[in-house]
């Protein structure tokens, strides 16, 4: 299709992977933060997801006017089209990650970075690695390759699921013997934003496989 | 039933179209057979006089030659008015006075061309004869270029003003081009059509036994002279006759066949 | 230079007009004197060339036309001086001893022409149209196409022969085996009828064939994709499509077997003789004029203008009407 | 599935390769099945040997099968072994055609849609008059000309003569209708009118239809076969054409990126 | 637009309103049964809201096939798109209610049901409001009307914040009074998903004014 | 913006009631702005006014003002005033025409566009053919008949004449370009190489254009004028005209439900 056609998809794929590569940033940062507690770099983290909703706001105005204007089929469609509930998912995730932020930010202030780096960092890990790769994926062509990071983003996302209940029993040890039960519930709030995080990141890794792909839209 | 009547139906156009075309085939036959027997190469160096059909073929191709270059611009420019420039009921009425024109007996036009020519000058000539081709050949050079220029779209027309061409342009440059091979095709249908008049010079032109140049005076003509020869009792002229026929014939035909040609060519 | 081209042009299309115009000033202006003789009871007089006592002159018309009032008998009277004038510059000697023993007058009817015209008119379409319609079904809808494209040339180019061609052919082969046939004069009514049928034959079965493949291919395939057989295609789609060019060829032709000349002059018989039977000779308007035109003078010729002028004003009438019904037919 | 074409190969007369190469596809039963494909693909000569509507022209050929459902005995039959006037004639009242242009017969309105119930053997006048009625009502026609059933079917707008000559194909109770591109020689709102029109008709009668309209295919087909040069690239249900093609040039054409 | 289109999208609209009558329902009972802390009605509140995700995707897949196969325009367009969003906002709304149901049937296990009369009830009787206003805005045609609509499901949101920071101050007084500050925590976490609930309401709303009104996509 | 409508009415001759009826609208500069509408709602007649091409035929009447901008001076002047020949075959240079069936006039694919050239006044050959070959680039037609610019334009598919005529129009370097359907006798493929090299145009020229295909007005332009019955009903970005239009009667129009 013509060219103003083209423009506006890449206008768009460029604006998403845009907030994708600012959440990674984000949560880059945050693994870098959570080693030391740093709360500069917190600070640091959290000015890559700003002002997202305007962000995704716009985007999906764009891809109206795509499916308006140029009344795109097969591919493109799915392409929009999954953008459009990219979007969503890309929102609820750099809110988690403010949520993540907010908490350690707390947390860091009153608990020992050592229990963090043991716990919080591997969780993150994975989550850095699981955007990273959806991130990746945007711009991959073939089929099976995309799929392969697709399995590889679920991998990193079951990951932070084990994670995060190994962390949890843990830590209910660790705050039953220290009594200090709200220190701990904190902490563990905290981490479940990240499991979110990465929970975001695969359901972003199904829609970007749909529009390679195809099939049904969710659940690939 | 109903396919019944259709094989009936289906066989009788059959069956008609052969009888028709057996007649067609038996002239044409006829023709050859007649005009080849008294064929003989001499009749082209000889006058009739001599007994041969030199001056009758040059006198008719002068006299045709000179109603086509009247005929042929004078009936191009006015089908281009008709096509192109005229509107309303005037070009209207023109375009039907044409096609009746077209129509008319070429014995009544021989006759006021006899009126109005061959009485005040006194006698049958030569350009008497090309004045009544040429008033023949216009209506058919009329209609034709009338018609040809209408199937040229008017799109095309549009296109040239709208690049800013002043319409004159338009109409020499690309309508008239647009439509040449056809315009061409129908005026050598035209004048293979006057070329085998007979009736408008029975007498204007009458014909002449001599070779002439002169066009005040009685011009050889093929046609009248076939008819005269036709008439005679003796049978060496019924053949000069035959002999003429198939030369005027394969004439015809022969102006005929290149005009098919070109439209063939240029429409592959 | 856009004005000057239009000028141009405008001039030359109105030269058509002069040209009618024209022709039929002339034509009425030279059969004036044969119009004032015997005005429109021409038409229905039989005798032509004929010596009569100037009385019987008068009185023959008046019997076929007896509402003639006095005026036209005074004008008759006034004219007849002129007349003996005219007759006197060309020194018609008869006429000039004549004079004054017996007044006798030549007259000149144009009812045996006109008749021959129109009934060799008639044989002609009816032997043509059928035969006509039959080829033209055939080439444009039974034959395949590598028989009716070159069968269709050939019919085109045979509609460009000349029309004496066809005269000697029918006078000297086809008019024996006619008369063979029916009985009667080689030179005839229905020799030349038939011989001007074959004339037209090509020219009508082309046009309409070419307005019968005007009919687009979807409207054929639409009626046979409802399971017409081809006669129902033919006779219900094809012929009410092509309708107005059909009709218009048949006038065309009507037009040209009317006018035709040549083809006749071989075959009528060239004899000023109510026909009593279809294989009579006779004469028609177009070979009336082509035979005596060159020897006529005086009433004679301005007679012979006056059928020129009849035949001219009917080939006109038939035509015209055909244009009034093609309008009509396309709207 | 009233019609199945089975290795299916055409060749036009003169021709030295097919123009359609080892077609296999379906009609389905009171659905609409949609042909779509570039210019000279050969979606309109597959259509039109659907009802041998080519064999007006002579020395074409054909290889493979086409077998039309006889609704009657409920076999299968081939079309392609048809050979006498009889059946051919058959063969079309049972699978109709539209055309793209509009082809009204030169007659009456009523006349346009009596003719083919005659053709199919109908005499008795109350039955041709309310059959006639029945159809222009089938066309969506009636409430437009129903006081002008006498006047030339000339007359009406392009989009109304489409309608009617979709009228008169339905008259005569086909079973399957097939159309050539039947708005491409329409405005838009003729074109939506007649879109409807052929959805409404397939309760009764089963359609394919030949369309260069993308869009069209996808709002009122249910299957749609892509073709291209010659070949069924993909035939498959419409929803996964538009969305899923299995086939890269079937998606470059759906998408626009085509040639 | 042609039979088929129409059939679609209502089906469509149909289903988008059947989740959220679900969702309605759900909330209706919750309300009922935080008056008296009637466990059986929270299960059959669960009910209402099963399998939400499986419904919303099935929409979003006629959706997409909608715009495949009938490339809808100006309003036609803009309710396709605000369903598949709504989906989101629906599906979020619905785990949300799931959420408060699971935290309230531990609350109710061990606090008193006066306080949750009092402080619950308001809350959830806004939030149910605010479910049954957008329900409403499915049908309604008249653009003033819409908005009318659009800002009491607002009002609605905005009360149930308001309430939630009262809520929110009394219960840590009773909590730090009580010292039993785990139970309130729950309590609060609960409510705050109601106030989660109505939040996801006013978005509907705002799309269904996108739906109808047109404009940017997001805020209206 | 290049050319301005204001209050402009039109009426055919002989015609009774107006065509248009007080059109305001305008072309804007290196855009391109679209006209659509049912058949008869008067796009076309409109797109004919703006280079007063109706002025072919007598007697049709004008109302209003359209004012074309003078690149030289800088100033708008009124087009509806023009009764010179000289000033209509300026005009006409300045605002080029592609029509719906091509035009390629009856010459070689070189003379075809050296036609505009020579009418303007250019008598150099090489200026000439080097103005005849960047003709051909723009309308991206260079590549495919270099090899036989001396060949008859006719010969070329359709596809290919109707981007020889929008080269022969550019050639002459014209400030608008008004497109009356210009793909709507073409094929999907010749319909996008034509939209994207309109698209590519818009750099050097304005573009007004006519259709009746939507998708296509979407697709290409950044203006949209929805008329019916000769009025302009909304006039507005394209993207509002399609997403948020403001009139019912574009609404109807745009989703289909019209008439």
């Amino acid at each position: 299709m013509i060219q103003n056609f083209r423009q506006s998809v890449d206008n768009i794929k460029a604006k998403v992977i845009d907030i994708g590569q600012g959440l990674l940033k984000a949560n880059e940062l945050l693994l870098e933060a959570l080693q030391d507690c740093d709360e500069e770099k917190f600070n640091d983290a959290r000015n890559h997801i700003k002002n997202i909703s305007k962000k995704t706001d716009d985007i999906d105005n764009e891809i109206i006017k795509v499916l308006a204007l140029y009344t795109p089929e097969a591919k493109d469609l799915r392409g929009v089209v999954a953008y459009l509930k990219i979007t969503n998912e890309l929102s609820r995730a750099c809110s988690n990650t403010r949520s993540f932020i907010r908490g350690f930010t707390e947390v860091c202030s009153d608990m020992d970075v050592n229990v963090i780096k043991e716990y919080a960092v591997p969780m993150q890990t994975s989550t850095v690695k699981a955007i990273a790769l959806i991130i990746e994926m945007f711009d991959i062509e073939d089929a099976d390759e995309i799929k392969e990071n697709h399995n590889e983003v679920l991998i990193e996302e079951s990951k932070t699921d084990d994670l995060y209940e190994m962390v949890e029993t843990n830590l209910q040890t660790l705050a039953s013997e220290s009594n200090e039960f709200g220190k701990y519930y904190t902490m563990l709030r905290a981490l479940r934003k990240s499991g979110k995080i990465a929970d975001r990141a695969s359901s972003i890794a199904n829609l970007l496989v749909y529009r390679r792909v195809g099939g049904s839209f969710h659940g690939v | 039933m109903r396919l019944l009547i259709n094989k009936i139906i289906l066989a009788l156009s059959t069956l008609s179209a052969l009888i028709g075309l057996g007649f067609l085939g038996w002239i044409l036959i006829t023709l050859f057979i007649k005009g080849l027997g008294s064929f003989h190469f001499s009749l082209f160096l000889n006058d009739l006089i001599d007994g041969g059909l030199r001056n009758l073929i040059i006198g008719q191709f002068i006299m045709a030659g000179i109603a086509g270059l009247v005929g042929i611009p004078l009936g191009m420019v006015a089908g281009i008015y008709l096509r192109e420039y005229g509107r309303g009921r005037y070009a209207n009425t023109i375009r039907n006075l044409s096609d009746i024109m077209m129509s008319a007996p070429s014995i009544v036009i021989g006759a006021f061309v006899y009126a109005i020519i061959v009485i005040p000058t006194g006698g049958t000539s030569g350009f008497a004869g090309a004045v009544s081709l040429a008033i023949m050949m216009l209506p058919i050079v009329i209609n034709t270029t009338d018609n040809m220029l209408s199937l040229v779209p008017k799109e095309l027309r549009e296109a040239g003003i709208a690049l800013g061409a002043s319409k004159y342009k338009v109409i020499i440059d690309i309508v008239i081009r647009a439509a040449k091979v056809g315009i061409m095709t129908g005026i050598l249908l035209a004048f293979a059509r006057i070329i085998g008049e007979t009736a408008p010079l029975l007498f204007t032109s009458e014909t002449s036994n001599y070779f002439t140049m002169d066009l005040t005076q009685s011009f050889p003509s093929l046609t009248v002279s076939i008819y005269d020869l036709a008439n005679e009792p003796e049978e060496s002229s019924r053949d000069l006759a035959w002999a003429a026929s198939f030369i005027l014939t394969v004439l015809v035909l022969c102006i005929n066949l290149t005009g098919r040609f070109i439209t063939r060519n240029k429409n592959k | 230079m856009e004005k000057i081209f239009q000028k141009i042009s405008l001039s030359s299309a109105s030269l058509v007009f002069v040209i009618l115009i024209g022709i039929f000033i002339t034509l009425f202006n030279a059969s004036k004197p044969a119009i004032d003789e015997f005005g429109f009871n021409f038409i229905t007089d039989a005798r032509w060339n004929e010596e009569v006592p100037l009385d019987d002159a008068k009185k023959a018309p008046a019997s076929v036309e007896i509402n003639l009032d006095d005026m036209d008998f005074a004008s008759n009277d006034e004219i007849l001086l002129d007349d003996d004038m005219l007759l006197d510059e060309s020194g018609d000697d008869d006429i000039l001893f004549d004079e004054e023993d017996s007044q006798t007058k030549t007259v000149y009817g144009g009812l045996i022409p006109i008749v021959g015209t129109l009934l060799t008119t008639a044989i002609a379409l009816a032997f043509a149209l059928p035969i006509a319609m039959g080829i033209a079904v055939f080439l444009a809808e039974i034959a395949p196409k590598n028989i009716s494209h070159p069968v269709g040339i050939a019919i085109e180019l045979l509609a460009a022969i000349p029309s004496i061609i066809f005269g000697m052919w029918g006078l000297y082969y086809f008019a024996p085996i006619v008369a063979d046939l029916v009985g009667g004069y080689q030179v005839s009514l229905l020799t030349a009828g038939l011989v001007l049928g074959i004339m037209i034959l090509p020219f009508m079965a082309a046009i309409t064939r070419d307005s019968m493949n005007t009919t687009p291919d979807v409207l054929k395939e639409s009626a046979y994709a409802m399971g017409a057989t081809k006669f129902e295609v033919i006779k219900d789609i094809i012929f009410p499509y092509s309708k107005v060019g059909i009709i218009g060829s048949i006038i065309l032709a009507l037009g040209r077997a009317l006018g035709e000349t040549m083809a006749v002059a071989f075959l009528i018989g060239s004899i000023f003789s109510l026909p009593q039977a279809i294989n009579d000779p006779t004469i028609s308007i177009p070979v009336a004029m082509a035979n005596n035109f060159g020897e006529a003078s005086g009433l004679g010729e301005s007679s012979l203008f006056y059928l020129a002028l009849i035949l001219f004003v009917i080939s006109f009438g038939v035509i015209s009407f055909a244009k009034l019904y093609f309008l009509k037919g396309a709207k | 599935m009233v019609m199945s074409i089975e290795k299916f190969s055409f060749t036009y007369a003169g021709a030295s390769a097919p123009s359609l190469k080892n077609i296999n596809m379906e009609i389905a039963k009171n659905k609409i099945t949609s042909l779509i494909g570039p210019s000279g693909c050969g979606k309109s000569t597959l259509l039109r040997s659907m009802n041998r509507i080519h064999d007006l022209y002579p020395g074409n050929k054909y290889d493979g099968k086409i077998k039309l459902l006889n609704e009657d005995s409920g076999k299968m039959e081939n079309i392609l072994d048809i050979k006498k006037e009889n059946d051919f004639i058959n063969l079309r009242q049972k699978v109709g055609m539209i055309f793209q242009k509009p082809t009204p017969f030169p007659m009456s309105i009523f006349d346009n849609i009596a003719y083919g119930l005659k053709i199919a053997g109908i005499k008795n006048k109350t039955e041709i008059a309310d059959r006639v009625e029945q159809a222009l009502k089938d066309g969506a026609l009636y409430k437009e000309v129903h006081d002008r059933l006498n006047k030339s079917a000339m007359g009406l707008s392009g989009g109304q003569q489409q309608r009617l000559c979709i009228a008169r194909a339905v008259a005569v109770k086909p079973e399957i209708l097939l159309f050539d591109e039947p708005t491409s020689a329409l405005d838009p709102i003729s074109t939506a009118a007649i879109e409807e029109l052929i959805v409404e008709l397939k309760k009764d009668v089963s359609i394919a239809i030949v369309t260069h309209n993308m869009q069209q295919a996808s709002r009122i087909s249910v299957y749609t076969a892509f073709m291209y040069l010659g070949d069924l690239v993909e035939f498959d249900k419409t929803e996964n054409i538009f969305l899923n093609p299995k086939e890269k040039q079937t998606e470059d054409y759906i998408t626009g990126r085509f040639g």
